[in-house]
């Protein structure tokens, strides 16, 4: 398949025709934190409002049979995107909510005390506080994992560290931080062989990587709408079929039920006993559009995209001394997620100077204190493309990058 | 922008070379402010002489503008009243936050009035202004 | 203050501008499942992702900081528009997610064997589940009060159920079935007196009556966006100042922390607290919207309009034989809603019926199998108006139930 | 769309006057199901003669749909053999769902075919049908 020319992709994206006061342009290297939306999914949520918006089912009027339909229409999208069944892809608000959910819905019917869970040191807060304190609540054990300086995990180091005892193994397929892509199917692999189950934190891995759950096997995978060109507040929780009767209803309220007694409560079946109040049907439907729109593009040349320009970035940025380029340099393990720091500035202040070139970063630790504390660094400068970023952008980003140099030197 | 209009030479000078850096031998009194939204941090000592500042150093983690920032502040305060440095605090907390013209009192600090149009950056200038006005309250 | 013609606000909403292929219009009654979004709201929405999007906070570019205001704003006016200051307002989900947030975060942490959770038998299973399992959870018992027949308390009976074994009092301030508005004020005081923490349900209420929750005296207040004009998957949770000490984070992950470390995190401070995950910005700042337009048309205006279309709606049915409407007549303790059976006329058929004419109610249990089953009814119909409604739908209501009756006769 | 259409003569009439409605005196099967979009529920009874539906009866709870389509269902398979019975089962359903043209067979249940335009109805006027699959599989 061939793939489309990136300066193409990016007049799909109104918000990328933003100018500065000063003339620049805005240079959007920021979409590892959320990503901008395309003018169909803007125009699918404007059209749901103005055409189709109702409550879903019970409903018996035309309003509410469209709404219900096209709720159910986006979910059998999401699912087959990530080759799931319709039944087993929950939507939720976004990633934090789906593993919290995890973690509460799983996690507390199921881990003992002396259970271990096991994370890698490389988790974003997400996918690191709730097995925390569900550890703590439970009295399980928690284990981090670490990992190798250059962000890779050490699978030898990780098969050690998954027990029998392990009764949950949690990891992204894909770090926030350096944009590292970590073998998923061979940890699942070991997770599997110790009867762990296994929990994939999907936000960086389902907006740049074809993902099938069940080639890979993962009990459980969290995801974001809004990181993968769809609306904020819309998100994925994938529940494999053998998990969900281990589970029990973590949120309860109306649209879940069979039948509500005095004392109890008869839950209706998934995917509706997981999603209890009224759904995000925009978010949904805004959530299906954004993979209607990564799918005519091609997960493949998505991929494609984020490698070239990555390469195109380290070698530019090679040349320039006193840049120390964070993860592993073989680059079929990393997405477009570019983390640097520069000798002697703080990477708030090369934010800011970026910024005044209308180039859009993000510096901090990228809600992944553990491992910047692990590499014994406080925060790094993370520029990350997607879509409709293109060799212009990298050389602004470069062009800029010298700037501060200069600036502080 | 022109970042040169925040990352002016004052700044910078001051960021590579903080004034009255490090701790002082006999501090009265030490505090330390966490920048809550990255996690920076300074410890601010003083020594005092009756209502006067007599001494002042600080130290920590930031970036330029909040390096720059405290390093402006002691030069200033060094050797003022308790009143007049939270007098000074109140204007300089203003003119960061508005980015209105500011009091010539505030000397070199003045150079901070463009970090409004910076608003995360706002904390980061004001960081050792509110460590100031917690040392002497 | 002069209160627009209701003509002149359906103007507002592109939505009510359908007509159905045989030529009928949309007469949309179905506000208290969801309601329709002004073009304003719709707009700013668009806006957002057209020229604002951004993750919020931590961001040093120039969309970050936009966003992050806008953001800050938005909680603004929502807490104004309650009365609560912008500190005590979590943006969830919605109403399902607020109570079960108080249910997990306050709830677990304070309710202790043989404590007891009292509600109203006429609760949304939104806001009678989460307290039920709590109950069972921590071994409390759950005390359902009747109301009487036409869906008022009876404070007698409430103050008697009341007792200083008390730990949470739990009720709709609205009902979504009858419409009914409780006494709030002196339920909360009986409450109060007996030492009670006081949850409200402000799903109904909210978007109808003028509330200020300091006035009021409540304890947590949970709502909706999408009942109020705003967008799906956005809600409000008001914590009291008082309350929040005794809370733990329900949801953890990012941007709710001070510091990670291995074995223990130091959370950081009200809202981000309790607000886990990237937030749905564009939620936020489209419900702010609703609320600025809400707040231009007038609540006093949204509430007499209510009334208004209530009487008008009595006064024709009353003369139709074999109907009952539910709720009580002194319509000073209602809202726009009105909940009905047909002698003979299963309300499927009549919600079927009347969506032939373009009417759209709803018919069922509306979420409130308790009331349904105390009251010795299976389902209801229910008709339910808001800002956008007038007296001509009312009309083309009456004229479609006389069709049903002619139908079924 | 025109209530006439779904609201036809001959539901409003099953709909008053079920026919086979009530318990059989002896029953070889009984099953019951739920309508989980609204919790209506259907008991279906039959009695057997071999491979042959010799007897059949339904009461419950259900709107005129649900009611009617029982009532005109019950009536279609007395008599006939469980294999009729199946096959009749698929074309209905298939009917109703798609609102294709449906096999003469069906006879009156061809009144259900409208019922395709108001997909939360579907789930009504199967009911009974899915019932029926049930007791005789
Ligand atoms: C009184 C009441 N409480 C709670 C809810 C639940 O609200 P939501 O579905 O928006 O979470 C509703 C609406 O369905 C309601 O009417
Ligand atoms: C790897 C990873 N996990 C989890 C999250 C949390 O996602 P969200 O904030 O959308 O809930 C993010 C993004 O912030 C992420 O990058």
């Amino acid at each position: 398949m061939a793939c489309r020319p990136e300066s193409d992709v990016e007049k799909d994206f109104p918000i990328l025709s933003t100018v500065f006061e000063d003339g620049r342009r805005l240079v959007y290297l920021d979409s590892a934190a959320t990503t901008q939306k395309p003018k169909s999914v803007i125009e699918r949520i404007t059209h749901f409002y103005e055409s189709e918006n109702a409550n879903v089912s019970r409903g018996a009027h035309k309003l509410g049979a469209i709404a219900t339909s096209e709720y159910a229409k986006a979910r059998e999208t999401v699912a087959r995107f990530i080759g799931a069944k319709p039944e087993e892809l929950i939507f939720t608000s976004g990633t934090t909510e789906s593993i919290n959910a995890i973690a509460y819905g799983w996690g507390e019917e199921n881990v003992h005390p002396s259970d271990e869970i096991v994370v890698l040191v490389s988790e974003h807060h997400s996918n690191f506080i709730p097995w925390q304190q569900l550890a703590r609540k439970c009295g399980a054990d928690f284990k981090i994992v670490d990992v190798k300086p250059d962000g890779t995990v050490d699978l030898d180091v990780f098969r050690k560290a998954v027990t029998s005892r392990t009764k949950i193994v949690a990891f992204a397929h894909v770090t926030n931080t350096f944009g590292v892509i970590h073998p998923v199917r061979e940890m699942i692999e070991i997770a599997r062989s110790k009867g762990a189950v296994t929990v994939i934190d999907g936000a960086q891995s389902i907006p740049h990587i074809s993902t099938d759950v069940k080639e890979i096997g993962m009990d459980f995978l969290a995801f974001s709408g809004h990181k993968m060109l769809g609306p904020m507040g819309i998100g994925g929780l994938y529940i494999s079929k053998r998990r969900v009767n281990e589970m029990r209803p973590f949120f309860t309220g109306g649209g879940m039920i069979d039948n509500v007694e005095d004392n109890f409560t008869v839950f209706a079946h998934p995917p509706e006993e997981y999603e209890a109040g009224t759904p995000n049907v925009a978010g949904a439907v805004g959530l299906a559009t954004a993979i209607e729109y990564l799918e005519k593009l091609g997960m493949v040349c998505i991929l494609d995209s984020d490698r070239t320009l990555l390469e195109y970035a380290y070698k530019k940025l090679d040349k320039i001394e006193g840049l120390t380029l964070y993860g592993t340099r073989d680059f079929e393990k990393r997405i477009g997620v570019l983390s640097f720091n520069i000798k002697g500035v703080h990477p708030h202040d090369v934010a800011t100077i970026l910024d005044a070139h209308g180039v859009a970063i993000r510096s901090g630790h990228h809600c992944a204190q553990p491992l910047m504390k692990h590499l014994g660094i406080f925060y790094t400068s993370r520029a990350s493309f997607y879509v409709y970023n293109k060799k212009e952008d990298i050389d602004i980003l470069v062009d800029a990058i010298k700037d501060v140099k200069e600036r502080f030197s | 922008m022109d970042p040169s209009e925040l990352y002016a030479e004052v700044i910078i000078d001051h960021q590579k070379n903080p004034r009255n850096y490090g701790e002082l031998e006999n501090k009265d009194k030490e505090v330390k402010l966490t920048n809550s939204s990255c996690g920076d941090e300074i410890f601010l000592q003083v020594k005092f002489d009756g209502d006067r500042i007599q001494d002042i150093a600080f130290y920590g983690r930031g970036c330029a503008i909040s390096t720059a920032s405290a390093s402006i502040m002691t030069e200033l305060v060094k050797g003022i009243s308790k009143e007049k440095a939270e007098e000074l605090y109140e204007k300089f907390v203003e003119m960061a936050r508005t980015g209105k013209a500011p009091s010539s009192e505030l000397k070199d600090a003045r150079v901070f009035q463009g970090v409004s149009k910076y608003p995360l950056r706002v904390k980061c200038a004001t960081l050792a202004w509110h460590a100031l006005e917690k040392v002497i309250e």
